[in-house]
């Protein structure tokens, strides 16, 4: 056909052009990294260093544990506003229950139990989102604001207000302990960001995760059982949001109730800022990675520079918004695009 | 209005209901709050709930047009914070008319802000929003300098400001009156007028929109407009009932606000949802808080009974409008 | 070469007294040649809290000043400071007991003591009144989950039953410090309770929060006691509409943390538990103070 | 093949929606190796009936019988095993992911560790685009195929599977010509193979090429099953419609005024260059031409949507600059558009709302818009169109396809332009309305509108046209009166062979 002839050609003088740029086109927030990177790296002394990078990175962990799981529930089409509050009931669990008599004959194996228990209550709520919202049929913006509340207020009745203290100092060693030469807990993020990048990008799940999300109507009539497909996801973000609340926990070798406050903003600012979209079917694990740490430099950097309390929340407010006005004039489409 | 009576006439009373899952669900729930406790039903306590609940609200009707359009605005919690801190700060300096009018101006430039950005250069609401509830948070710490604000007390119980949140007319609130006074206007003009029907044009299908001749951005942009005079409005009457200020006053504020307004069926897809839903939504949120109070439950039970009341609604309503109670997702 | 302190505060915003306290501290290292400062704020979250004592120990600053999050989840980020070698002072409220072997001294108010202070004021007026037989009272605390919310309500709870064990405490709500939520707790007590003789709020805001509320209702004779006395709080006080708070100097509290970190920093002898004193203040005794700044 | 048993029966089925019995008591059957039509006028249920064959929806009453054992299918998937397949009327791909992908939604191959493997995937999606002729590979993006080449994508899922029954929903309501024929193949393939098809089309020479055997709905009932070797098109519109119809009521040509719309050199991009032709008052101008021509994309900058690079527009003698549909249609221009999903309806709303959305503004009774006015509009054009809609209050949304064109076109027939586009305008509306809207067309130049029908549909072109306007690759090749014009000379020009006058 004579036309598609014309298409590629043009299409392939594009490719020439944009080559280079084609990768920092799809994931914008990576030549945004580069430019804070730089930037801090010029306009402070202590920024350049390499435990400079391991604290960006383990302080990162929390917030890039999360966004993980939230890349996969907003690619779904989804999204979850629990997960803060998800935070703080698995830190609390795990922080508590580790101290309970049963385990005390236990040695530093009462952490087992602990963390296991923390992971499952992750999971378990993850279950329950993801049950109320494919059986009722209710937005998942509705059922995990409500899980936003109502964990939370589950958090105060079982902690009774308090904050528990792990007497095991074994917990809070992990906590900052090494492993080949990095902090075991970026490992942790590490090793977790590349699993999930591959689950998307290669397994069976991960692409119907993005057809899901992409067109929820057409992935039912295709077969997919969107249903339990969805309820699966929410118990993955649900897994990250408890297990970011047990690696927090254990830098903190304790756990408060208001953990995790205003993180699933942060959170979705970080997926979003890597190019996931709220509409879903689109995203991916490299953007999110890339947003993860646009927002730990941006916080470390300004925190280097000594930048105002005040200051800062107006900057980062500013930030935000140029990302997202440069990924704008990045994907801007060509002459193919209506005047909507 | 006219379907309405005309529906009442055939005795369609089914589905009245059907149609209208969120009202049944507000009466079943102040039926069961009136048999738990006797002072849940008084009228002071009613006053109380709605007086407390006005500031949110207000704020909910803007918030309403906003989602209808199809976007979002998270960033009215610290707009609120602005605002009041603005207006009780300039109160004292410049008088309280002035005050009010330059606290409006600036919050409605801020609207503007928002509104240019997600309306013409078309960026996400929610990142928008999100980077200006952070933004307008520092602003106001930086106007204030991070401290409270008071009305000098000796002009508190002369100053004519102290109208709008302490006032009353006929026995009622003032904060009362003024939000069902902007509700039924925000009400009227969504429901039966033409800028409301390309609201909801612009939210149902905003190509469609765009090629039934509707300036879309125009629009987007004034609902932005709204939201932020809705949260002036807001401002005058928290500033004038507390006769001061703090920087994070409206902290939180946004989620509550979005909360009441998809209780009220307003879907966040937009193109759907009405005032009158969301006033019962509002309404519904404030009698949770304050019916667990009066039965003397701690306050986190009020945010379990609010996760659940909130899903349960919601179902109820989305469930009468497709007719069948679980979704037919496989 | 000067010294160089790091100081992470909690919320600085959130409320008058943090402000202050921050625009004494930066005033007074400012006024001093031998120190330089790092000053942050953790915005309330424990998370960004530890990053920043880890950012400050990265920038190997020659002491760290904290202003406690929550009192036991920064003790371990308290230890790693102090296994590299820098010195810690705790400033405003304490930490757990855990940590107190890797710190050099905490210097602030007691809050504990605060509370039971407030618990005697209200004790003392009732009896003056003759109510002490069967006051009722609620209280409107802070924050849930902060150590200051929870330090003030523990030190009243157990106080009151001590001097005053007929008067009832019939229900606590949170404010949230927040003089608009406190309004409205107060509004649903009065709804809810014909009898209240007093109210104990975790500060002044709260308790101006509270008195405007009683006000709006036309309930008079409810003796309302807070701590933090705020300006709002005295100027009630001298109108004779609130009882009586806590005096406590935010810019006391910034000073005796910078001297207490100075003097660590330069090997000094401190006490560990540096308290500042903060006294009762009422309509009675009112005039010995002058008015807050904040 | 009467002696065979029905490989499918449907009996008695119902299915009601709130304020609309859909389906009342419909009886299909379909015999193994069979092309079975299914027709019937805009919601006479068509859709409806095949949804619940592929367990969209659950009838209310009556029974399924698969190869003469009664089945339940709850679900798409249950339907799959039992080896229905369907091929929806609206387009039910994900936009953003690859033609391979699309293809195998929810079946992708894996490999022995539980990952897509995607060598197999491509292979099979490859030789599956080369059966269907299809000139995109596999890795292709479906979001940025035309539609007639979604539609390609979806009837490549048929091929999938070995299916006992493949329904195709009108698939060639966006087909060319060549995509036709190759379909076609497809399905003698398949039925050779003994598969059974279920073909729903509102072309009736279609019908007649391929089909078995032909049944017909009416209003929700069953009307009838007729031989397509025995019948003839007459009959079964009589059938379909209670009439016979008749083609020769063309109205005459009016009185042909003066120019209205003149473009002068219209460029924009790569999509079409220098394109300049006139539309007199009272005049009825065809585009014609493949899809991708680019006559959807000069429409569109006609009506603002698109900026022009060069040329100019002028409107009676004067030079005009349109920079949205707002000024179009200030303009007094207007524009049925190709897509009503996407671009025609705001499909959460009534039909009321969505007739009257352009004029809005001015059907007021003072501040409020004036609930009479609006439902005087509707009427009108229900009663013009033939709509069938439970009432003014029902969802857009909620229609049947043809009936959802219906509400698009009266939308911008109620605007009463000067100038009227109209972009494929009977896409999936059935025969009798669709000789209604010629008619309508004809009518309105008739009283002095400028109209400018684009289609890809040649006697559609042939039926309304004053003169004819061939492109080819965003050029005129050639203009026709209506006179010259015939099917061969057409056919050559959009082809690009012959002596266009750009070529
Ligand atoms: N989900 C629904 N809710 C309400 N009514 C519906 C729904 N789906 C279909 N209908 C109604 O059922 C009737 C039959 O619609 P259907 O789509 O089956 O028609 P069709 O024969 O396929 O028409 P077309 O030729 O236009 O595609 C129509 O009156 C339509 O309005
Ligand atoms: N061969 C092609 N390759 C890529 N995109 C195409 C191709 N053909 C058409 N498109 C694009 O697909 C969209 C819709 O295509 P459509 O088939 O309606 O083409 P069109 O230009 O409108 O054709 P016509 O002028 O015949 O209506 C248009 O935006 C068009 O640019
Ligand atoms: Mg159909
Ligand atoms: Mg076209």
């Amino acid at each position: 056909m004579a036309e598609t002839s014309v298409e590629s050609v043009s299409a392939q003088a594009n490719q020439g052009v944009k080559g280079n740029f084609r990768w920092v086109v799809r994931h914008p927030i990576w030549a945004f990294v580069v430019i804070i990177f730089l930037f801090f790296s010029l306009m402070t002394d202590t920024f350049f260093s390499l435990g400079n990078f391991e604290n960006i990175l383990v302080q990162t962990s929390t917030l890039g544990l999360i966004a993980l799981g939230m890349t996969i529930v907003m690619i779904n089409g989804n999204i979850d506003l629990s997960v803060g509050a998800v935070v703080a009931l698995a830190a609390s669990l795990t922080v508590d229950i580790m101290g309970w008599p049963m385990f005390e004959s236990w040695g530093n194996w009462q952490i087992l139990p602990a963390v296991a228990a923390g992971l499952a209550s992750g999971v378990l709520l993850g279950a329950l989102n993801g049950l109320i919202v494919w059986k009722t049929g209710v937005d998942a913006f509705i059922v995990t604001l409500g899980a936003m509340l109502g964990v939370r207020g589950l958090v105060f009745v079982y902690t009774g207000e308090q904050s528990f203290f792990a007497m095991n100092f074994a917990y809070s060693d992990f906590g900052a302990s090494r492993f080949l030469g990095l902090p075991t807990l970026a490992w942790i993020f590490l090793v977790f960001t590349l699993l999930i990048h591959i689950l998307l990008s290669r397994t069976v799940h991960g692409s119907n995760t993005y057809a899901v999300g992409d067109n929820r109507e057409a992935a039912v009539n295709a077969g997919i059982r969107v249903g339990p497909h969805m309820m699966v996801n929410f118990m993955i973000v649900g897994f990250f949001a408890a297990l970011a609340g047990i690696t927090l926990s254990t830098q903190m070798g304790a756990s408060t109730p208001n953990l995790g406050r205003d993180y699933e903003l942060w959170v979705i600012t970080a997926t979003v800022l890597g190019g996931t979209k709220l509409t879903g079917g689109a995203g991916n694990i490299i953007g999110t990675f890339g947003g993860v740490l646009a927002i730990g430099i941006l916080r470390n950097g300004m925190n280097l520079m000594q930048v105002p309390a005040f200051y800062v929340l107006v900057t980062l407010g500013v930030i935000l918004i140029a990302v997202l006005f440069l990924d704008k004039q990045l994907n801007r489409k060509g002459d193919g695009e209506l005047r909507i | 209005m006219a379907g309405f009576v005309e529906r009442m006439r055939n005795g369609d009373i089914k589905s009245l209901i059907a149609r209208n899952g969120i009202f049944v669900a507000f009466v079943a729930f102040m039926i069961a709050f009136g048999i738990g406790s006797d002072r849940f039903l008084t009228f002071d306590n009613l006053e109380s709930v709605v007086r407390s609940s006005a500031m949110i609200g207000i704020m909910a009707l803007g918030v309403t047009i906003v989602v209808i359009s199809g976007n979002l605005d998270l960033s009215v919690g610290s707009m609120l914070s602005f605002g009041t801190v603005m207006v009780v700060n300039l109160h004292d300096k410049i008088g309280p008319g002035p005050a009010i009018l330059v606290m409006m101006i600036c919050v409605l430039l801020l609207g503007a802000v928002n509104g240019f950005l997600i309306g013409f250069v078309r960026l996400n609401s929610l990142i928008v929003t999100l980077g200006m509830l952070s933004a307008i948070q520092g602003l106001t710490l930086i106007y204030s300098g991070g401290k409270n604000v008071d009305v000098n007390p000796s002009t508190q119980d002369t100053t004519w400001f102290r109208v709008f949140g302490r006032g009353e007319v006929a026995g009622i609130d003032m904060p009362i009156i003024i939000f069902f006074a902007l509700a039924s206007f925000v009400g009227f003009i969504i429901a039966f007028t033409p800028y409301g029907r390309r609201v909801y044009a612009v939210g149902g299908n905003p190509t469609a929109a765009v090629f039934s001749g509707i300036r879309r951005n125009r629009v987007v942009f004034s609902t932005y407009i709204v939201s932020a005079f809705c949260v002036g409005i807001a401002s005058i009457i928290l500033g004038s009932r507390v006769m001061g200020s703090q920087n994070n006053v409206g902290q939180g504020y946004e989620l509550l606000v979005l909360a009441s307004v998809i209780l009220g069926g307003t879907s966040l897809l937009g193109g759907s949802g009405s005032i009158l839903k969301t006033v019962i939504g509002v309404l519904i949120l404030g009698f949770i808080q304050n019916g667990l109070l009066l039965l003397g439950y701690p306050y986190f039970a009020q945010w379990i009974v609010t996760w659940i009341v909130i899903i349960l609604a919601v179902w109820l309503d989305v469930a009468a409008k497709r007719g069948r109670l679980l979704s037919p997702i496989a | 070469e000067p010294m160089k302190i790091g100081i992470t505060q909690n919320n600085v915003g959130v409320d008058s007294y943090q402000t202050t306290y921050e625009k004494a501290f930066i005033e007074a290292a400012d006024a001093d040649a031998d120190v330089e400062t790092v000053v942050l704020d953790a915005g309330g979250d424990v998370a960004r809290q530890i990053a920043q004592i880890q950012d400050l120990v990265q920038q190997n600053v020659d002491a760290i000043i904290i202003w406690p999050t929550n009192g036991k989840a920064v003790v371990p980020a308290v230890r790693a400071a102090d296994k590299a070698g820098i010195p810690v002072v705790i400033t405003n409220s304490n930490i757990a007991e855990e940590g107190f072997d890797f710190i050099k001294s905490f210097s602030g108010p007691d809050n504990i003591t605060q509370g039971s202070r407030s618990a005697e004021i209200m004790c003392d007026k009732f009896k003056d009144m003759g109510i002490e037989k069967t006051a009722q009272i609620v209280q409107i605390s802070g924050q849930p989950g902060y150590t200051t919310a929870i330090e003030r309500a523990k030190g009243f709870e157990d106080r009151l039953p001590e001097v005053c064990p007929d008067v009832t405490l019939v229900e606590t709500q949170p404010g949230d410090w927040n003089r608009e939520k406190s309004q409205r707790v107060m509004e649903a007590f009065l709804v809810k309770y014909d009898k209240i003789d007093g109210v104990y709020a975790g500060d002044d805001n709260m308790g101006i929060g509270a008195l405007n509320a009683a006000k709006a209702a036309g309930r008079d004779g409810i003796i309302f006691v807070g701590a933090t006395n705020f300006a709002v709080g005295y100027e009630a006080m001298a109108r004779g509409e609130y009882w009586g708070s806590i005096y406590q100097s935010p810019v006391d509290d910034a000073k005796n943390a910078l001297a207490t970190a100075k003097a660590v920093v330069e090997g000094k002898d401190v006490p560990f538990l540096n308290y500042f004193d903060t006294p009762k203040i009422t309509q009675d005794n009112m005039d010995e103070f002058t008015k807050p700044v904040f | 093949m009467s002696e065979a048993q029905p490989v499918l029966r449907l009996e008695g089925i119902v299915k009601t929606f709130p304020g609309v019995r859909a389906l009342d008591g419909v009886d299909f059957s379909v015999f193994p190796g069979e092309v079975h039509a299914l027709m019937g006028e805009n919601g006479a249920g068509k859709s409806t009936l095949m949804k619940v064959l592929a367990g969209m929806y659950q009838p209310n009453e009556g029974r399924i019988m698969i190869d003469r054992k009664p089945v339940v299918m709850r679900n798409p998937i249950e339907a799959k095993q039992n080896g229905i397949i369907l091929i929806h009327q609206e387009l039910s791909l994900a936009e953003q992911m690859t033609v391979a992908e699309n293809v195998f939604l929810g079946e992708l191959p894996r490999t022995r560790w539980g990952f897509v493997d995607w060598k197999v995937l491509e292979e099979r999606v490859g030789s599956i685009l080369a059966k269907l002729n299809c000139d995109f590979g596999p890795r292709t993006n479906v979001g940025s195929l035309s539609i007639a080449k979604k539609q390609m994508v979806e009837i490549a899922r048929a091929l999938t599977h070995h299916a006992k029954v493949v329904v195709f929903d009108e698939p060639t309501a966006s087909l060319t010509d060549a995509e036709k024929v190759v379909l076609f193949d497809i399905i003698n393939d398949l039925k050779s193979d003994g598969v059974s098809i279920v073909y729903i089309s509102h072309r009736m020479e279609e019908i007649f090429t391929i089909s078995d055997r032909i049944t017909v709905l009416r209003d929700g009932s069953y009307r009838g099953t007729l031989v397509a070797a025995d019948t003839t098109e007459d009959e079964v519109t009589q059938l379909m419609i209670g009439r016979s119809l008749d083609y020769s009521r063309n109205i005459e040509q009016g009185e042909i005024g003066d120019i209205t719309l003149e473009v002068d050199g219209l460029s924009c991009g790569r999509l079409y260059s220098d394109v300049s032709f006139a539309v007199r008052a009272g005049e009825v101008v065809g585009f014609y031409g493949l899809v991708g021509a680019g006559r959807t994309e000069i429409a569109e900058t006609l009506f603002g949507l698109r900026e022009p690079t060069s040329g100019t527009i002028r409107l009676d003698g004067e030079a005009v600059s349109i920079g949205s549909p707002a000024d179009a249609i200030a303009n007094g221009i207007s524009l049925v558009p190709e897509s009503r999903k996407e671009q025609g309806l705001v499909l959460g709303m009534n039909c009321r709302d969505n007739i009257t959305l352009p004029q809005v503004d001015d059907m007021t009774a003072g501040p409020f818009v004036s609930n009479g006015a609006e439902i005087a509009i509707y009427d009108m054009y229900r009663d013009r169109l033939d709509i069938k809609a439970p009432s003014w209050r029902s969802e857009v949304g909620n229609l049947s396809g043809g009936n959802q064109q219906k509400i698009v076109i009266g939308k911008w027939l109620a605007m009463k332009p000067r100038v009227l586009i109209v972009d494929e305008p009977t896409r999936g509306i059935d025969v009798g309305s669709k000789a209604e809207i010629h008619n309508l067309i004809r009518e309105l130049a008739h009283s002095g509108y400028a109209v400018i029908v684009i289609s890809s549909e040649m006697p559609e072109i042939l039926r309304v046209s004053d003169r004819v306007i061939a492109m080819y690759q965003g050029r005129i090749m050639r203009e026709f009166t209506a006179d010259e014009v015939n099917e061969d000379n057409l056919v050559q020009a959009i082809s690009g062979v012959g002596n266009g006058k750009a070529a």
